[in-house]
């Protein structure tokens, strides 16, 4: 889970790091009424959980009453990177002298946390990162040790910082890798950690990244979580609880297990067509899961068919049967049209159960994909197909 | 032949009063493992699945000779349990469970590198010997004994590889689920030792996934001289970046790391085939035996 | 350090552990008032440092108000094992079903922790760890770990304790090793940990001694500390900040480096004296850190003559001649005569400074311990010595 | 030849812009010591005692070519002194820091167990190969060169005893102070393995004390088959139980453990004579030589 800026510095700010004043707004006046509060010049930042918001006009400086106005007017209700943007972060604007980078994560490889330090921070940590990797110094951490003091310490002296703030940014690592362990992160960062006139240093950004799995033990954090669905469809995920990621084609895609499901993804590409959307309905899915899993492709207004692979394990046939059997009754007509393939524990039983006057089966997997993406191609093509008339309603006026 | 588990195997189930626990328990008894024993903390002195419950993974494994566990322990305590069993007397861990957050998995590795336990998983669907043992929740009826070693980080998709490979007759000596998590104990490289010393596997296919290095480190091993020939397999060329693909390990970096196309070139680069399908890769193992 | 009961029971409660309801009473009319808040029958606990209380009378039980006052007035102001109990705990008496054992403690061989538990806890827990060691169920800790919480169950289970409270008394030790831990214990113990008929634990005794090497980092328990220094000697050496330990002779005994003063005293013992104390002043004594040593050793009535053996390494000879001339001048006459021995570093020039009028000077270890016991035999005879005059002043009435 | 140190050594000094590291660092190049650089936070680029000061051991270290480091520094902050020393290019560690918190040993201890480098102390007077280097603050005149290897758990008690012996004609090898505080790294053991490795080591002085085991496993390695003649001195006969004398090690449990009869008994089985006093111990050794 990403969190927003903001509620990543609440829980910076609660850790002691040493954040900016800052106020979340959602409206024109609040913002205004918050840089009156904090006191000119302040930043205006867009809160989307998306990276790169400065260079694509999400973060904006004002100097005065007017200027903060008009920059509210302009961030608030934008578009960024395809997000809208709602509330905005007024805070303090920082005069710096140089700007650093700290940063906490996991490296699966070694399977071990690797806290880092750069003297080059900034909007260019990726180019630093990639172009000249010694400028990020790195400590390794022993997960049961945590970091040392003589870690931190040693990061900052080999990433050239400024002696005036060295012992501050070991500091500031050492709160942060707390931050990352007390709070499972996957990613903490402060980019940049800013260098100030006086020799201070303070976090002008800052990314917490969280592990969805370790979640049930963070109530603060999944209150976090509950208010940031992305979209309509993204919500009603969260809502069944499945793994669902939405793609650009037109195939809908619904499987048991992660990697059968990239792997039909693949398929729908491999022959031509253009998958809609990554849906896992998990091991051991009961008939009701399966019916959810069809509401949710049928939702998406971009899917033009819809593939259903399940190779049981677990996961039983007959009551995936059912599960398509039962979306069958409450859908009718079919919003698309769908072709099932059953594998595995119990596919005999689930494929003598299913309704096939209302549903494609086809027995190995590149068949059932490659006839989900020849629907779908003629869907999309706005022409109809008459094999089997009830996987083929009208396209709705609702549709685009 | 085989490697990690086979007919002499002796289990102890983690977690086998649970509804999910006891239901594999009796599968992998009914596919013929020697299911021994369970153990649950406060649960000594039942029954289930037709073997003794004990409080504890030591007194479970010491009571009946026990050599593997198989952990299906909720995530929020699946750390503790294998702790436990890595400081029991087994010296094989399979770790079934779904979902165990990531810093735990971090410090149950660093244990894991103080034993001489193999630890496969966590979110593994299990290792099976067809026709000897399954430790884990593989649909045994697919799998086939033969001389194809199989190694992956998906569960369906092993099922839905082997059946491939069954269907063209090529059997397999041991398939290894290693799990879909960032962190795992057993990984590819591990499992490439393994069958590298197997005298019964001539094949082994590699089936990987977006996320992370272990494809290329794989490559690496490969190019540093392995003798059993490998036919490899990668989902998620279509994955957008960012995203987690179900997996917990299964996501493109934003800058671009971890990607399928990276993992294919390494694996085409030391020689190995790699299969667009799951028809390819029983065509290319096929091919190679 | 070794805190007392009610001090120990005051961390363990913070802690969350489960101790009966208690006061500290200084007089009988505070225990009396006490029992009738707490609710009798209560037991009323001689607070002195020392094991085995209950055998030697320091707990006693009372069921009406009567025997509390009597009982009281017994406890108060006696002397058990030596020491002046001033202060006893009201306690309520918690009637149980069994007595357990729970303790951490450090296997310094093994360089790591150790948990246990024993189902046979009690008055003769000691017993039970010599001759049936078996009964202690223990787990060794890896420190960067801490107490797995498998370890805390297994130990339980490997104990034998009752089903009913294996929970209970597996989240008593894993918050006892926690306490342990977060006050660099070397020992905690709660023995018995007492099960309820209602099949709940209770704390009735409490043993928790820290490394008195860790006390800079806990300010709460250093005042404990401050509070309970056992005499007047002792108070002396915590003021002077010496390692210091009387024993039963009369040869004052001084050096540096705790080797060798302990060989300077098994020497005293092999040349057929008796050592009156320990004390180490240190490395790089300086001329005052010695001028306190022969102060304090002056201040033990039981001593009859004074071995000062300094090995110098860092410790410089003219440095200790120097502190011994100070306590020559300030002490006129001296208390006992002083044998001195000075080897290493700067020896001869300290030989050199040294008043060898009024001290003595031997060359070898050996022969300073021989002279130091010839003459203490020859005082505490009631003989004179008569070589040296200002070394042998009058015994005065004071002493005994 | 001798062990551990020699006058190809190169040290860098931990604490050397204090008092006691500055005036050891001095001592240390007085004797002959390569005493190279110091190591102290936020102290780059000063210079002290000749050498140059890093603010970090790995690059006073990797700068200047080091293989051993002396620590200095005071108590609260010694053990991540240790763990910074661990993890630097170093491969011997000298502790002489006092009043280390035994459980910041015991963590030390525990990392220690994870590299190659070996720590002697803490509470260590250090190391010394007589004539040719000592790392610690052990004053070098007592000391002579000769074939006497010396292990002790205490400072001065080891000046006294190595000035009977160097009165006596019988030189050193090298001597070694493990230390007096109940968890430390080189211990007895170790010692032994050092010692019976280096040819001109003809016979070894195990100087013990009151309080744990060590001395008692010490006789076990002895009674295991050790060629090299040893004999043994035991501080601490007229200790009383429970009294910490000094040594935060150095106590007779109140259970009468750690007793100086108990190890003096363990190493008599063993055959090895243990002096009464130090004279006596010179004397045992002259007549093994």
């Amino acid at each position: 889970m990403k969190l927003h800026e903001y509620q990543a510095k609440e829980v910076f700010a609660e850790a002691g790091l040493p954040v900016p004043a800052s106020e979340l707004a959602a409206t024109v006046e609040e913002a205004v009424a918050a840089g009156e509060r904090i006191g000119l010049p302040v930043a205006v930042k867009a809160q989307v959980r998306v990276g790169g918001r400065g260079k694509a006009g999400g973060i904006e400086l004002a100097d005065t009453p007017e200027e903060l106005r008009e920059v509210g007017e302009c961030v608030l209700g934008s578009e960024l990177k395809g997000l809208h943007v709602d509330r905005v972060l007024v805070e303090d604007a920082v005069e710096f002298t140089n700007e650093l980078y700290v940063g906490v994560t996991m490296d699966r490889e070694a399977g071990e946390p690797v806290a880092m330090v750069s003297s080059e921070g900034g909007v260019n940590i990726e180019a630093v990162a990639a172009e000249t990797p010694e400028a990020i110094a790195r400590e390794h951490v022993i997960p049961s040790f945590g970091l040392h003091p003589y870690q931190a310490r040693r990061a900052v002296s080999e990433a050239g910082v400024d002696d005036a703030v060295a012992d501050d940014v070991a500091d500031t690592l050492r709160t942060l890798y707390r931050v990352w362990d007390d709070n499972d992160g996957s990613d903490a960062e402060i980019n940049p950690l800013m260098m100030t006139e006086d020799d201070a240093v303070v976090a002008a950004d800052a990314v917490l990244n969280v592990d969805d799995d370790a979640l049930f033990r963070h109530p603060g954090l999944r209150e976090y979580a509950e208010s940031t669905a992305g979209s309509d469809l993204g919500r009603k995920a969260e809502e069944y609880d499945f793994d669902y990621v939405r793609l650009e084609g037109n195939v809908g895609v619904v499987g048991n297990g992660a990697g059968l499901v990239m792997t039909t993804l693949d398929l729908v590409d491999h022959l031509g067509g253009e998958p809609a959307n990554f849906l896992d309905v998990g091991g051991g899915a009961k008939a009701e899961r399966v019916r959810n899993a069809l509401d949710m492709v049928f939702s998406d207004e971009n899917v033009d068919s819809v593939v259903f692979n399940v190779f049981g394990g677990i996961t039983r046939g007959d009551e995936v049967a059912r599960g398509i059997d039962t979306a069958l009754e409450e859908f009718d007509p079919l919003p698309d049209p769908v072709v099932v393939r059953l594998a595995g524990t119990r596919a005999a039983e689930g494929r003598e159960i299913l309704n096939t006057d209302r549903v494609e089966v086809e027995a190995t997997l590149e068949a059932a994909v490659e006839r989900a993406v020849e629907l779908a191609g003629a869907r999309a093509d706005g022409g109809r197909e008459s094999s089997t008339d009830a996987t083929t309603p009208e396209r709705g006026g609702d549709r685009r | 032949m085989s490697v990690l588990v086979d007919d002499s195997t002796r289990v102890v189930v983690q977690g086998i009063t649970g509804d999910e626990g006891r239901f594999h328990a009796e599968g992998m008894a009914e596919y013929g493992t020697n299911v021994v024993s369970g153990a649950v903390p406060g649960r000594g002195g039942q029954e289930v699945a037709g073997v003794p419950v004990y409080d504890t993974v030591s007194r479970a494994a010491h009571e009946h000779d026990a050599d593997a566990a198989v952990v299906f322990v909720p995530p929020a305590f699946a750390a503790d349990a294998l702790f436990e069993a890595l400081d029991s007397p087994v010296d094989l861990v399979v770790a079934v469970t779904e979902g165990v957050p990531v810093q735990d998995m971090s410090l149950v590795y660093e244990a894991l590198a103080r034993t001489d336990t193999d630890l496969v998983g966590p979110n593994s669907p299990g290792v099976i010997t067809p026709g000897e043992a399954k430790l884990g929740i593989l649909p045994g009826e697919v799998f086939e004994a033969g001389s194809v070693g199989l190694v992956s980080r998906s569960g369906t998709l092993t099922y839905q590889i082997v059946d491939t490979l069954t269907e063209r007759g090529l059997g397999q000596s041991t398939a290894i689920g290693i799990g879909g998590d960032p962190i795992v104990g057993t990984d590819f490289v591990d499992a490439f030792e393994l069958f590298e010393a197997d005298p019964d596997t001539e094949a082994v296919v590699v089936c990987g996934e977006i996320g992370g290095e272990a494809e290329e480190e794989a490559a690496e091993v490969i190019a540093g001289g392995m003798d059993t020939p490998v036919v490899g397999f990668i989902a998620g060329r279509t994955a957008p970046p960012g995203e987690r693909m179900g997996h917990a390990g299964a996501i493109v970096g934003e800058a671009g790391t971890g990607t399928a196309e990276s993992k294919i070139r390494a694996l085409s680069e030391t020689g190995v085939p790699v299969g667009e399908t799951p028809a390819e890769v029983a065509e290319h193992v096929a091919d190679l035996l």
